[in-house]
């Protein structure tokens, strides 16, 4: 079976490689596939192709291992891509396959992280601080200044996570010095998140606020935890622990609806995946970015490699919950 | 009577038995059969077949033809290994122990006592106070004092023996096979041996004995048969059969004439000469005492002793395996450091050891390999290791010791064990020892290879070396110029080239010690 | 004349005599980590007083419920001379194809196939674990191949299979089914952790006092033995594998009930500590050595470590290294106290 | 009869007669990945016509060459009847340590110690490597603990140090001897891949032709007779794991050298690529048996395997269920071309 697939593949593969030559495809590589979020971006991205936004060559996938990374593009080259798209969960360590690429002349648009060194074309991102920021001022409004929050941190060599986390303790030690913050590292994994915040319950039973970096691995275990301690209260009940998470996937709204939940930041998968096709496309047709506001509620500005389109990330609570715009209402459920 | 018993059907018959090990061809149509109540023996030269042919009878290897009925019955389906067991045990040659397992476990391993049938409790749970009382007791009925809950990895290689022994005799099947259940048996343990044997037989029970001491098969057997290169040789009464005539069978040529190797008497060597191997005050705590040897260029040295005499701890002090905890050793005078193999091979000595799946072999890799890893300093310069001349350095111990293999370059696991002995003699002779230290060299090898083994070690003595032989086999200690015999860690007695069996096994028993 | 071919012993004997002391069905070494524990214990009440305290004590033994599956099942297989790594991801993929088995085609973010009625979610999943186990038994026993390494292959595939049906996202409409075991609490203490006790005590029973259960020291032990006294090796060996898989599927029901959803990530470099836990609580990996109780010993220890840092605010970015310094350190105490040499 | 059976000693035969056939070094089952490779190979070309190009074939092997160090060294390491997890920290703490030492206080992004010149950085990497290789060692020689549970600590504990270090940041302010050797092309083809090369040659030369090399065989076959042969057993198989370290660190200064900095990640669950890679090339895990060119062929294999999956565009969801499956089938395989059971 597997070597039918591989045969099905081929044959459907060599008609594409063929054409190669007619136009300026883009290479487009996912950072891996283990995550609600990165799917939903792949998802857009697949119906932005479908959608004729640009020719795209085969989707490769990264795996979160920047070797894998670096030979994809390498595949990509080879397979004579005009432009490339990637999300470099490293940024330090792609510099290398940028000045490659920039050697080339082939232009790069960095999804969701901005590369420490080497050219990019266009990063197209929602700051992953603001997230920390907002995350942190919500939380310190909410909980007027005093209090004790437990921070689930992602995996410490994630920049994503450490940017959340720095920004997130920074704006808390400058803005609300009265709140204690209980940093738990989690690697990203939900089951590590609930020992430790069941054991941070045992410490401290009058616990007011959690701050997720990742809704898509957090949400349910402390779900469950905080139901069967029966801590889950209403918000506006005493007792109740004020919860912010961060992603903005459907289960999220959900779980804001159904009041388990107060808040989250809506990480925009659908922005992402339009504007970095988008952005292809501008890059293949020569256009140089202009700094300053855009049409679609963000802006541009430049940056030391480049040039950086800073996405917003909505804040999301029980009042806007219902917006068609946020990117998890128009996901249709599945049929 | 005797007719009588002709037409009982036989214990086991097999017949028209093929096995095939890949290219080897094992067994070639082979019959057997042994009468209810008969001691037969099985011998053969090492390689010849008779523990393949075990494994079929006892349902271990499924031949590729030949059929094998018990009792006239047919044997049961393969890999009903319960059904056999009900039909026939065996003390296998491959030690069938499970280390960590107790004493007490080994015994009754998979069985517990449980099988209502076999007189066992009937319960569905295993009652260890039960079990533990009557390993005890079986123990006992074979004078061996070990103590049920001690670990079988634990014990010495004899008493492990007699667990297998035991285990085998006490499920009270009619036929029992011994393969080669006396190689690691002192003399007293082959004497208890056989009183349980005979006692059996007594009782109508029949058996299978492998051995290569034909001297057992004399004491214990009233018929023989004789496999030869995996085929059936000759079965006939043992009465029938003289010891040359056995000897010839086995081999195919004419029995040779008296041993080549047997002690020259000639003048003992000059106690003059300077000793080639020394040793003084030599101590191994908990082993063996404090003791001086001296051993002369072409003398053998014999250190006789039972299993618990310490003397295999003094032979693996001797070459460095183990550090003594007082003493030196020193080889024409220079000290060897103690404790240090590399050393003890550099000062010239010569290490044949006691196991050799242990110690001796590495048994995935080439003969040639194995023969040469003591000079691998040798066979090239700079360190390297020349394959060319390794395969003709290999291909040369071959030949002069006559190991049957295919060729230098298959790995040791594919041959005979007498054969695998061989190369670790080959290993042990490669460097030229001036002191040779053989810890039971013929273990388990045929009566020719035996020969020519210990005429290796006369000739490595003659020509101007010193060899050491340790071992407790009467065989091994004839080609001795002198013998020390150890009793619990000293020596308690020293003979010429004179000995009878009766002094020295009355020495090895340690009895009117301490005179 | 048969009559008496019986060596005697049997009958004279099984009347039995003063029994010198128990048969060691436990040794010392079994016990090694207990110091470990109770000096976990002492830091631990001197870190924070909130570590004596039931309610965290009971959620120590409860995050250790599921991987302790892990560990009963792998320790059946190390016992047996046998390895098998995909139950890190078994515990992941038995709930999701029973899941998918069962849920429904549409009206879920997640679509199932529809095909089984919701009340066969659990015995689904716990068929898939078997099956998976069974499958790896094919492997090793039939095909003869390296079992570490064919098992590392089923660990990649499942996990790979996991994030192709789920195309990488939890799945959350977990039925009633599966939530129940992970919610309830009998006499105070999560279910999960009494079926766990459960299921420690049934296997060590098995392994001391069945027949079938104490082969498995024989096979691990030497399997030319174990089938020269008539143990059926390979069909043993093929149970207990299945065994494993069926345990890892449990674990994956306890892990679904109590974190309310399968993560996709659920069981991910859980491995590692499997192995770690069983060594440390004695078990050998070269097979025929060890005891369920030890390997309980284990899982407890690495599990409270986890809750003794967690408390004591060790900083996140040294957390890590600590972990690996402690699976050293309590590796060489078990090997101390116990006294083998470990090889 | 007496006067033929003196076995030849050493010494004598040195002069040497006709050959009668050459020693095999090398054997069939050695090559039982080269159909496989060719199969790929094939597939490839199906595939994609980028496939066979210079520039892909060369990105491949490129891509190979520190993975391909770390199987080096594993297998090396497997054959003396060892093994080390914590190969696959080494190759990121070795670069780490070194440029912790090397950088200056302040200035970079990285606040190194400044404690040695910066041409010292590639010395002590590589020292770092032997380092560790030989604490592995005490572990598992003076210690006598197990090696698996012990490397697998060290393995955690290094990878922790890594990110205590750099708090887990890349570290991009590489020192320019690093960037050398990852960057340079030696007759079109990367300088990584010749050294790796060489060094592959080196050890399978010194396995074949060198006493040292030699013994690993018999140390890993059965280290009571290699001890019995006059083998410093210990030492040899305490150098073999400092040379595993070593190898390491040095696939460090390549791997930051390709990738122009030392990622939080770099190595990140390789370990089990190395192994599979291994075991696919014929190297048995209970030591003895192997060599280095099947270990060669394991470790392209699997690379081709992910070249091919990438240029065939396998869905991303399917690409870790295919890797496991071919995994599996590699081993197969690999089992019945060379025909030994591979328990
Ligand atoms: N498992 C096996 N695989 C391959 N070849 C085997 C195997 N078992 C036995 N042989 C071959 O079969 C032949 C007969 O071996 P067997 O063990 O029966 O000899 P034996 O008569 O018992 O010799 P010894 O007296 O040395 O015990 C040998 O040459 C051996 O090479
Ligand atoms: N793995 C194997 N491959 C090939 N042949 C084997 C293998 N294992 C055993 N043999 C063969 O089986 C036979 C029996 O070997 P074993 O170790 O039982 O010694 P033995 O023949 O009984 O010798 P001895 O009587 O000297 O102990 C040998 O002849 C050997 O050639
Ligand atoms: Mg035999
Ligand atoms: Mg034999």
């Amino acid at each position: 079976a597997v070597v039918l697939a591989v045969a099905a593949l081929a044959g459907c593969n060599r008609d594409q490689g063929s054409d190669a030559a007619g136009g300026g495809k883009v290479g487009i590589d996912l950072p891996r596939s283990d995550s609600d979020f990165w799917n939903s971006y792949q998802q857009y991205i697949e119906k932005g192709v479908d959608g004729g936004e640009v020719e795209a060559l085969p989707l490769t996938n990264s795996q979160n291992d920047i070797g894998k990374l670096v030979s994809n593009v390498q595949v990509f080259t080879d397979q004579g891509a005009k432009a490339v798209v990637m999300a470099p969960q490293d940024t330090g360590a792609i510099a290398e396959t940028l000045q490659t690429l920039s050697d080339k002349k082939i232009p790069v648009i960095s999804v969701d992280t901005r590369p420490d060194k080497g050219d990019v074309y266009m990063v197209v991102r929602a700051d992953n601080r603001a997230y920390g920021e907002k995350a942190c001022q919500y939380l310190g409004e909410q909980l007027k200044g005093k209090g004790k929050v437990v921070e689930f941190q992602g995996d410490l060599a994630s920049i994503n996570g450490r940017d959340r986390s720095e920004a997130f303790k920074s704006c808390m030690d400058q803005k609300f010095p009265g709140i204690q913050v209980f940093e738990l590292a989690t690697e990203w994994k939900g089951d590590v998140a609930s020992a430790k915040l069941q054991s941070t319950l045992a410490a401290h039973p009058d616990i007011n606020g959690i701050y997720m970096q990742a809704g898509g691995v957090f949400l349910q275990p402390t779900l469950a935890l905080l139901e069967q301690k029966k801590l889950l209260k209403a918000p506006g009940t005493s007792g109740h622990i004020t919860i912010i998470s961060n992603d903005g996937i459907p289960e999220e709204l959900d779980a804001i609806r159904e009041g388990k939940i107060d808040a989250t930041v809506s990480q925009p998968a659908d922005l992402y995946a339009n504007y970095a096709l988008y952005w292809a496309k501008q890059a293949l047709a020569g256009v140089t970015p202009k700094e300053g506001p855009t049409d679609h509620d963000s802006t541009i500005i430049k940056i030391p490699n480049g040039f950086e389109d800073q996405l917003p990330a909505p804040l999301v609570t029980k009042e806007n919950v219902d917006d068609p715009k946020l990117w998890a209402n128009q996901l249709e459920k599945k049929s | 009577m005797d007719s009588k018993r002709q037409e009982a059907p036989a214990a086991v018959h097999a017949e028209g038995i093929v096995k095939r090990f890949g290219p080897t061809l094992a067994l070639d149509g082979v019959k057997l059969t042994v009468r209810p109540g008969e001691s037969h023996a099985l011998v053969g030269r090492n390689g010849a077949g008779k523990s393949t042919l075990v494994s079929v009878i006892t349902g271990l290897h499924r031949p590729d033809a030949g059929r094998v009925t018990f009792g006239g019955e047919p044997a049961p389906a393969f890999g009903d290994t319960t059904a056999w067991q009900s039909k026939v045990a065996c003390v296998y040659q491959k030690s069938m122990v499970v280390p960590d397992l107790t004493v007490a476990e080994n015994l009754f391993l998979n069985h517990y006592g449980l099988d209502r049938a076999a007189g066992g409790s009937g319960g569905r749970f295993i009652s260890w106070r039960g079990l533990r009382a009557r390993a005890r007791a079986l123990l006992a009925e074979y004078g061996v004092d070990v103590d049920p809950n001690a670990r079988a990895k634990d014990l010495p290689v004899e008493q492990r023996q007699f667990v297998e022994i035991a285990r085998a005799l006490s499920f009270g099947a009619r036929l029992i096979i011994l393969d080669e259940p006396t190689a690691q048996l002192d003399a007293r343990g082959i004497q208890r041996l056989f009183d349980k044997l005979r006692e059996l037989r007594s009782q109508g029970v029949a058996f299978l004995f492998i051995s290569h001491h034909l001297q057992e098969v004399y004491d214990l057997c009233t018929a023989v048969t004789v496999y030869r290169d995996a085929r059936h040789v000759l079965t006939a009464p043992v009465a029938d059969l003289s010891k040359a005539d056995l000897v010839s069978a086995m081999t195919g040529e004419s029995a040779g004439t008296a041993v080549a190797w047997h002690a020259a008497r000639k003048t003992a060597p000059d106690a003059g000469t300077a000793p080639v191997l020394e040793a003084e005050g030599l101590a191994l705590d908990g082993e063996f005492e404090p003791l001086d040897l001296a051993v002369r260029p072409g003398e053998v040295l014999g250190l006789a002793g039972s299993a618990a005499s310490g003397n295999t701890a003094l032979g693996e002090t001797l070459v460095g395996m183990r550090a003594p905890t007082a003493g030196r050793i020193a080889v024409r005078g220079r000290v060897v450091k103690p404790g240090s193999v590399p050393h003890a091979l550099d000062a010239g000595i010569g290490y044949i050891p006691e196991e050799r799946h242990r110690q001796g072999l590495v048994l995935d890799r080439s003969v040639a390999e194995n023969a040469t890893l003591t000079v691998t300093d040798q066979l090239g310069p700079w360190g390297t290791v020349l394959p060319s001349r390794t395969r003709e350095f290999a291909q040369g111990m071959i030949d002069s010791l006559d190991i049957k293999t295919q060729g230098p370059e298959q790995p040791v696991s594919g041959l005979s064990g007498g054969n695998q002995q061989k190369v670790v003699v080959a290993r042990a002779l490669a460097r030229g020892p001036s002191a040779l230290v053989a810890l039971r060299p013929t273990a388990g090898v045929d009566v020719k290879s035996k020969d020519s083994l210990l005429g290796v070690v006369r000739r490595v003595a003659d020509e101007g070396s010193a060899a050491v032989i340790i071992s407790d086999e009467l065989d091994d200690l004839r080609v001795c110029d002198r013998v020390l015999a150890l009793f619990h860690g000293r020596v308690v007695a020293s003979f010429g080239s004179g000995w009878t069996d009766r002094e020295l096994v009355a020495a090895m028993e340690g009895v009117g010690e301490r005179e | 004349m048969t009559g008496t071919i019986r060596p005697p012993v049997a009958e004279q004997t099984a009347v039995g005599a003063k029994a010198p002391g128990r048969l060691q069905l436990i040794r010392w070494s079994d016990f090694s980590l207990v110091p470990v524990i109770l000096v976990l214990m002492v830091i631990g009440f001197i870190v924070s007083p909130v570590f004596l305290t039931s309610s965290n004590l009971i959620s120590v033994v409860q995050q250790s419920s599921e991987l302790s599956l892990l560990v009963l099942g792998q320790a059946l297989i190390l016992i047996c001379g046998r390895m098998d790594l995909s139950l890190e991801s078994t515990i992941g993929i038995a709930p999701v194809v029973a899941m998918w088995l069962v849920l429904p085609t549409e009206g879920g973010r997640f679509a199932g196939l529809g095909l089984l009625p919701v009340w066969m979610a659990i015995p689904a999943c716990l068929l898939v674990g078997l099956a998976i186990g069974a499958i790896n038994g094919f492997l090793m026993l039939k095909l003869r191949v390296n079992g570490f390494i064919a098992t590392l292959g089923m660990l990649t595939m499942l996990r790979g299979l996991h994030i192709g049906i789920t195309e990488g996202k939890s799945i959350t409409d977990v039925p009633e089914s599966f939530r129940y075991l992970g919610k309830t609490d009998w006499l105070g203490v999560p279910a999960a952790v009494w079926i766990c006790l459960a299921l420690f005590a049934i296997g060590g029973a098995a392994l001391a006092w069945l027949r079938h259960g104490r082969s498995l020291y024989a096979i691990g032990g030497n399997p030319e033995a174990a089938r020269a006294a008539g143990i059926r090796v390979d069909r043993v060996t093929w149970i207990v594998l299945a065994i494993g898989g069926l345990l890892a599927a449990f674990a994956g029901i306890l892990y679904t009930g109590h974190y309310g959803s399968v993560a996709a990530t659920q069981g991910n470099g859980w491995i590692f500590q499997v192995f770690a836990a069983a060594v440390i609580g004695g078990i050998s990996l070269k097979g025929g050595r060890g005891t369920l109780f030890g390997a309980l010993t284990g899982v407890l220890t690495l599990q409270l470590v986890v809750n003794v840092m967690t408390l004591g605010g060790v900083p996140a970015l040294w957390n890590q290294f600590l972990n690996g310094a402690i699976i050293i350190v309590a590796l060489v105490i078990s090997r101390f106290a116990s006294g083998e040499k470990q090889d």
